[in-house]
């Protein structure tokens, strides 16, 4: 066959003209009303990442009006190409999950319930916590006379669960109270 | 290059006949829509099929430079693009025309002309051929829109037999662009598949995006969550429009470059369809998307309402 | 066309999110287990579970083999328990997807019957609503064009649903491939359900009732031998060469 | 990971030990099988067989806490018959590095025990120095001091028949394993060696690895595609917690946590820095005190000036030798010194050693904050069954945890791949992400010590702080700024810019950094790269699934480690088919080179092994707590009285808890002859609060088992499903018994051992699921870890004559 000396390269693209459906003489009235009255909704796609094990499988959340409506894989992270795990599939159960806690709640000493507080009162309470247990522990010097300003007497467990901005917000924030006790799961 | 279960120009009739009558029934109102346009699907199918491949030795390819974003088209020579098929139009015209004489009757006289054009050899081939690829051609008595629209159809069967061969060349290759990895041009369809791998261990549940070429109807891997007009990848500007009737039906738009394109979520089809029916299909999303501001990537053949 | 599953049991690795979507899907209720030694939980089929993953296990010389079986209906071709069945419209077939039906009016069926009949042992009453019940095919789902739920969750290619034809053609192509490992590697019942498992031992040794033949269970029950008189049709074992 | 995920398919082989990859990192897996359909075989060397042995070309069932002896067999195998790369070996390792003449090794002792500290002085692991300050070498390999022939005389006592009757693998599977995993010794093959938690729960858990990195090297396989040594991770962000350093013993990218012995930071770069004479060698610690000053600016930010050590004065200094993980810190807070604190997203009374031990230490606090999803056997120890409520004084705050979706930040996967997550809707409820949290406890101590002072409060109030949680602020303070218009060669940056990699880091104030590691992440051009998603790489990349735009990596994109040692001392790819960097026309292509030196050879040409000092991977590794070459120890509690490689039974520097709920079985102890080893389950995920809290995974795993082979059942008359009670010495619980083939008695040392397994995801918050079984394991730990010894403790089993927990 021989080579056309015109390039044979774009059919009828953008921009080309185009003929119009009711040109062609089809019945589109049907199909007209019908698309005025199409209710349509907004969804919105985000990536984010299974919060399971270390493969950080990329997922793919759609969530209409605020709420999560589902999770998949996404297909273009290299390490899943989409896949997920029994584990990583059961996180829309884990995203809302009735088990979940939503208010901050409290045990009092020698209480046998947890009770509601609100946040404000929660962190201050916290706070006032930590400042009793720094001032009164609060390690200068150690044995030898050393400069220490240690506190041995507060701790952190975990967490591989936070972000990595979280991570170093919180290590900030321990050695800034003195803290030596933090530790997490990557020890056990 | 990953390619999608379902090869695209290996359509088995019985897909667009499926596809064809479940639209209809699940939709009413498009039943005039489909019965127009279903015949020609796959009268256009059956040509696809019967149609010669690239002839000749395999266009030479660097690698380097398709990986890169150089299509294959592009790649070749002299850039003529798809190799000239006008002398199959003759008889693609015997086939193609009268489906669309009895599809399209307000067209249907000027269709009568150009076939007779045709057989009298006033309208030379390789201008009819021309005339698909968008040239400006005159034959008396049919309109440039309709004469547009027919050449095109009948030259598209050959372009997407052509094309499904150049696929095959670069099968394997990484293409990363939102143009087609053949021949360059813009796609205005998309789909959302199971893909399935080699491994016997985990495997996607589905939803790898495939873009399908406007002309050639190739399809090749694209990013979810990016918009293929302007690259954003910001979740905050993409939009996801579907109907909550068939939420399978989506329309992907961004709200950065106010363009949009179809998609077909198959993720968990049975039957997946024909994507030609299934796009026409979509008319309505792609109305009310219109309707809502956005433009399409690229235009369908059948263009606008 | 009529549909079928193709399982390949040599993919499962009895992650059991098939059995769990099966029931989130249908909205059942998690039954009470308790742990009885095995993995296999909850022990066998119930009017809440309509999909089970079984497990078994042997020392053959030096090698472990460890064997899981996603058990549902087979949707028979001929199916058995439709021929038991004594009221009009209690078990009905699907014209277009060959699915096996079970209507409300299985509330008047002999439980019994139904279940003796089948020989693969699927069929479960369900005590509140009366009704024999079983794996429906999600065909509220294959209707609209949706993988049945079991298939749709699958992410080890072991579930595949789809045309008959299609599934055959999977099916042997898949049996040659897992022939290379497992000689002894077999479709079963390939020719009288919708239904087939890949197989890559002897039936038997994956469950009682892998196979409508169950010669090599212990002892042909009461069960398999109504089974048999009842499902004339019903092949035996079949092997693809 | 020394390399990533998708490069597991590059490997000639895989060697899978101390992890059920299948079952617990599946995705991982996927790589795994990809590699086994080339022709890789898959070895998988576990005390179970599970879904992993399945599916791996062959399983070895191996005795719990005896790698090291199966390993150091490899050893001895590949040098013997010369199965080794040799001018890998040769050059890129301290094979020929001349070891000092006061080093020793005897009757499983190294030299410089201190036997009352039970910790060894480490001096006499030394090399020799030659007058200029370099290392002695010796190329041919032969003097009988260099690394090499130490090597091979350490593990010539490795033979097969001892290996055997210690390991309980046959000679035949023994060899099976060598001989498969030894054929990548060649320069174009590469084997990978894939780890859990296998190797790490044990008393001896970092000479697992060590010994691992050692065959590694021997067969060439560090730095290459498809080899490595690829710890998979089990915990979401655990890389990247662990980068940033939620550790005791760590400051953010891996400096020592200063000590009282350094008082100023003058002397704690001196002591943390080190020199080399060698001008081949690179030494990048040498830059420590670039990464250092830039931490401690991003934490206390202009009010960190040379003056104060930019706020070294005001860090907390550890008592030297101290150890501050969570054995001792239980232990601590079991003697009573341990008055409050915090525990996010983790539940001790579950996972942590000795749970008995744990939960009744948890009594003795005056409050605690659990920042968590729901509740767990930690935030509710205080109404936990047999303990009256009333009597216990903690008083317990508990904070609505948002779930990953509900949030945005990056997190690092086992392969160091940066990679951001979008919030994708507002937190369930009240729920507040992790750093919500933080900021808002640490602004209002801030303004408490504001108005009122207090103990100390220059760090408090010195801290360079959010008002509120920005994460990508957070992101580019990671990364770095500018403090200051610095001028770096011929350019210019001005104050505020981000700093463009970690070489730019500046050791006089001029940068600041939260982690240098990371520096690079977030680009003033590119901006947020853990947010790119950019699949596009070369032919050469796409060879091995480099993927170099996906995400990015740290150390500066780098994707595999070590990459340097994969090319010849030209520059010329070992493996050209699988070449990860090649030098081509006078420069690095492929993945980000270990710097950009020449190749060796040429002038200014390095070594490839930039993080050690003397620019050489250590076959003798004189950094490690209790020896320079992997030793067999028997776990802190065996099931036998000696074993064949010396006198020495069990690890001398082990880390044990002391108080009186630490008890040990004797070894050998006929009282608890069975050992035991846990486990995760597919269901359920690490102490399984989440996931029972899901009925259809708790239907589908409802109760806690006791995996026991068909034999020790039979012994102990025991039926499968049986409830049975597992005993060790510090505890007892109820379990069902699942008698299984997939167990295997073990022969050692001419009798039958019996193992058994169980896993640790059930808690009495979860009704008659049975609880923690951690109730039956010790508080001893690895000494450079302190990781616990969960893999194996000493039991024995009975049928239960009365239930209670299930």
């Amino acid at each position: 066959m021989s080579v056309s000396r015109r390039g044979f390269i774009k059919l009828l693209g953008a921009g080309t003209a185009c003929l119009g459906l009711s040109k062609l003489g089809i019945d589109l009235g049907p199909a007209q009303a019908y698309a005025a009255g199409l209710k349509t909704e907004g969804c919105k796609e985000f990536v984010s990442i299974c919060p399971f094990c270390a493969c950080c499988c990329n997922t793919i959340i759609s969530v209409r009006d605020g709420k999560i409506i589902s999770v998949e894989g996404d297909p273009d992270y290299p390490v899943s190409g989409g896949g997920l795990c029994a584990k990583g599939a059961a996180l829309l159960t884990m995203h809302v999950n009735k088990h979940r806690i939503t208010k901050p709640l409290y045990r009092a000493p020698g209480s046998t319930k947890w009770v509601e507080k609100e946040w404000s009162w929660t962190i201050d309470r916290i706070a006032r916590k930590i400042k009793e247990t720094r001032d009164h522990d609060f390690i200068t010097k150690d044995a030898k006379g050393r400069q220490v300003n240690r506190l041995e007497s507060m701790f952190q467990l975990g967490s591989s669960q936070m972000d990595n901005e979280e991570c170093a917000l919180s290590h900030q924030m321990l050695r800034g109270l003195g803290v030596v006790h933090m530790d997490h799961q990557a020890r056990i | 290059m990953t390619s999608p279960s379902t090869q695209p120009g290996s359509p088995s009739l019985r897909a667009i006949e499926t596809a064809l009558a479940r639209a209809a029934t699940e939709v009413p109102a498009l039943a005039p829509l489909l019965a127009a346009f279903g015949p020609l699907f796959a009268a256009r199918a059956e040509l696809r099929a019967s149609a010669p491949g690239w002839s000749g030795p395999a266009p030479a390819l660097d690698a380097e430079r398709f990986t890169q974003g150089v299509f294959v088209l592009a790649q070749m020579e002299h850039g003529q693009g798809f190799q000239d098929m006008s002398a199959h139009l003759a008889q693609a015209a015997q086939t193609l025309l009268p489906v669309m004489v009895q599809s399209f009757p307000a067209v249907a006289q000027e269709l009568n002309i150009l076939s007779e054009a045709i057989a009298s050899g006033a309208l030379p081939l390789e201008d009819l051929a021309a005339a698909g690829f968008g040239e400006t051609v005159q034959v008396p008595g049919v309109g440039a829109e309709t004469l547009a629209f027919a050449a095109s159809e009948l030259v598209r069967p050959f372009v997407e037999r052509q094309a499904q061969d150049l696929l095959a060349l670069v099968k394997d290759l990484p293409w990363r662009q939102a143009l087609c990895p053949v021949c360059g041009n813009a796609p205005d369809m998309s789909v959302l598949r199971r893909t399935s791998d080699s491994s016997e261990f985990i495997q996607a549940h589905g939803g790898q995006r495939f873009l399908r070429c406007s002309c050639c109807a190739s399809e090749w891997a694209y990013k979810r969550v990016s918009c293929p007009t302007c690259g954003c990848e910001d979740p905050d500007g993409l939009m996801v429009l579907r109907a909550p009737i068939r939420l399978f039906e989506r329309a992907d738009a961004c709200t950065r470059c106010n363009t949009f394109i179809l998609c077909l979520d198959t993720g968990e089809m049975v039957d997946i369809p024909d994507l030609d029916v299934a796009a026409l299909t979509m008319l309505p999303l792609e109305l009310q998307a219109k309707a809502q501001g956005y433009a399409p990537l690229a235009r369908h053949p059948w263009g606008d309402l | 066309m009529p549909k079928a599953f193709l399982i390949d049991t040599t993919r499962c690795t009895a992650c059991r999110g098939c059995q769990v979507s099966c029931k989130e899907w249908k909205g059942f209720p998690a039954v009470p287990t308790k742990q009885r030694g095995t993995h296999q939980n909850p022990p066998d089929l119930t009017h809440y579970n309509f999909k089970l993953v079984r497990f078994s296990e042997y020392l053959e010389g030096d090698t472990v083999k460890w064997y899981f079986f996603p058990d549902q209906c087979r949707h028979c071709i001929d199916a058995p328990c439709k021929g038991a069945s004594s009221i009009d419209g209690s078990i009905i077939q699907d014209a277009a997807t060959g699915a096996i039906l079970y209507t409300e009016k299985t509330v008047k069926e002999d439980f019994e019957t139904i279940r003796s009949a089948c020989p693969y042992d699927i069929p479960r009453k369900d005590p509140k609503t009366k009704r024999i019940v079983k794996c429906n095919m999600c065909i509220d789902r294959v209707q609209a064009n949706k993988l049945p739920m079991c298939v749709k969750t699958c992410a080890l290619g072991a579930m595949n649903f789809g045309d008959r034809d299609v599934m055959l053609k999977l099916a042997a192509e898949r049996l040659v491939a897992v022939q290379k490992d497992f000689p002894a590697a077999q479709l079963c019942d390939m020719e009288s359900v919708s239904t087939i498992y890949l197989v890559a031992d002897t039936p038997s040794k994956y469950h009682k009732f892998a196979v409508a033949d169950a010669s090599g269970a212990p002892g042909m029950t009461r069960k398999e031998m109504l089974a048999g008189l009842l499902a004339p049709l019903r092949k035996t074992t079949k092997q693809l060469q | 990971m020394t390399n990533h995920f998708t490069d597991i398919a590059n490997a000639d082989a895989v060697l899978i030990m101390g992890s059920n990859a299948a079952e617990h990192h599946p995705i991982a897996f996927k790589w795994v099988l990809k590699a086994k359909e080339k022709g890789a075989p898959v070895i998988h060397v576990d005390p179970k067989f599970s879904r992993t042995s399945a599916r791996s070309t062959f399983h070895v069932p191996l005795r719990s806490g005896t790698d090291i002896a199966f390993m150091g067999g490899m050893v001895k195998y590949i040098l013997e018959n010369e199965l080794y790369f040799k001018e890998y070996v040769a050059e890129y390792t301290n094979s020929a590095f001349i070891v000092s003449d006061k080093f020793s090794f005897k009757d499983g002792m190294f030299s410089g025990y201190n036997a009352e500290k039970k910790v060894y002085d480490k001096s006499s692991w030394s090399f020799e120095m030659d007058g200029a300050g370099q290392v002695k070498r010796d190329p041919s390999l032969k003097n009988p001091r260099c690394v090499f022939q130490l090597l091979k005389a350490h593990y010539s006592r490795y033979d097969l028949d001892k290996v055997s009757e210690t390991t309980g693998v046959t000679k035949e599977n023994l060899l099976k394993v060598y001989k498969a995993f030894a054929a990548t010794g060649k320069p174009d093959k590469a084997g990978t060696v894939l780890y859990a938690l296998g190797w790490t729960q044990h008393t001896v858990g970092v000479q697992n690895i060590r010994l691992s990195a050692i065959i590694q090297l021997l067969l060439g396989n560090i730095g290459v595609a498809g080899g490595g040594i690829n710890a998979l991770r089990g915990e979401p962000n655990v890389q990247g917690s662990s980068d940033h350093a939620i550790l005791y013993h760590i400051l953010p990218g891996y400096h020592a946590m200063p000590h009282a012995g350094w008082a100023n930071l003058a002397e704690y770069l001196k002591a943390n820095t080190p020199v080399t004479k060698d001008p081949m060698s690179v030494n990048w610690w040498g830059n420590r005190p670039k990464y250092m000053v830039s931490l401690l600016k991003a934490w206390f930010g202009d009010t960190g000036t040379e003056a104060n050590g930019f706020g070294y004065d005001w860090l907390p200094k550890a008592e030297p030798g101290e150890d501050y993980s969570y054995i001792f810190l239980f232990d601590r807070m079991y003697k009573g010194k341990v008055r409050g604190g915090f525990v996010y997203g983790t539940n001790p009374a579950q996972s942590a050693p000795n749970s008995h031990k744990v939960r009744k230490a948890l009594e003795n606090l005056d409050w605690m904050v659990v920042g968590e999803l729901h509740h767990t056997e930690t935030s509710d120890f205080w109404r936990r069954p047999g303990v009256d409520s009333k009597k216990i004084k903690t008083e317990v705050f508990m904070l609505p945890s948002a779930q990953r979706g509900e949030k945005e930040g990056s997190v690092s996967n086992s392969g160091r791949w940066l990679m951001w997550h979008y919030k994708a809707a507002e937190p369930m409820g009240q729920s507040k992400p992790m750093g919500v949290m933080a900021v808002e406890i640490m602004n209002a101590v801030r303004d408490l010590y504001k108005q009122e002072g207090g103990a100390f409060p220059e760090p408090v109030l010195n801290l360079d702080w959010p008002e509120t949680y920005q994460p990508e602020e957070i992101t580019k303070k990671i990364n770095g700024y500018f403090t200051r218009d610095t001028k770096i060669g011929d350019k210019l940056y001005k104050k505020g810019q981000l700093v463009p990699g970690f070489p730019n880091l500046q050791a006089d104030g001029s940068t600041s950094s939260y982690n240098w590691l990371y520096c690079g992440g977030y680009s003033e051009t590119e901006g947020n790269l853990a947010k790119r998603r950019n699949l596009t790489q070369t032919p050469m990349q796409a060879k091995i699934k480099l993927f170099p735009l996906f995400s990015w990596a740290w150390p500066l994109n780098r994707r595999v480690l070590y990459n340097r040692a994969s090319v010849d001392k030209n520059g010329n790819p070992y493996n050209p088919a699988k070449a990860v960097i090649a030098w081509q026309d006078g420069k690095w292509v492929g993945d980000v080179p270990d710097g950009p030196w020449p190749p060796m050879a040429m002038k200014g040409g390095k070594y490839p092994f930039i993080m050690t000092t003397e620019g050489h991977a250590q076959l003798f590794g004189p950094g490690r707590e209790d020896g320079p070459m992997p030793e067999h120890y028997e776990p802190a509690e065996t099931p036998v009285k000696s074993h064949a490689f010396s006198g020495q039974l069990s690890n001398p520097c082990m880390k044990k808890a002391t108080s009186d709920m630490d008890l040990l079985a004797d070894p050998g102890d006929p009282r608890f002859p069975i050992v035991l080893t846990t486990y995760s389950m597919t269901e359920h995920w690490c102490g399984g609060g989440d996931t029972r809290n899901t009925p259809p995974l708790l239907e589908a795993e409802p109760q806690l088992y006791v995996e026991m082979s068909p034999q020790l059942a039979k012994e102990k008359g025991i039926q499968n499903g049986d409830v049975v009670v597992v005993e060790s010495i510090r505890g007892k619980v109820e379990a069902v018994a699942m008698v299984t083939v997939r167990l295997r008695p073990f022969m050692v040392q001419g009798r039958i051992v019996h193992e058994i397994g169980m896993p640790f995801c059930f808690g009495w918050t979860t009704p008659k699921c049975g609880d923690a079984t951690n109730r039956l394991t010790s508080s001893v730990g690895d000494p450079n870890t302190t990781i616990p010894e969960y893999k194996a403790s000493l039991v024995n089993i009975r049928k239960a004559t009365k239930v209670t927990e299930l």
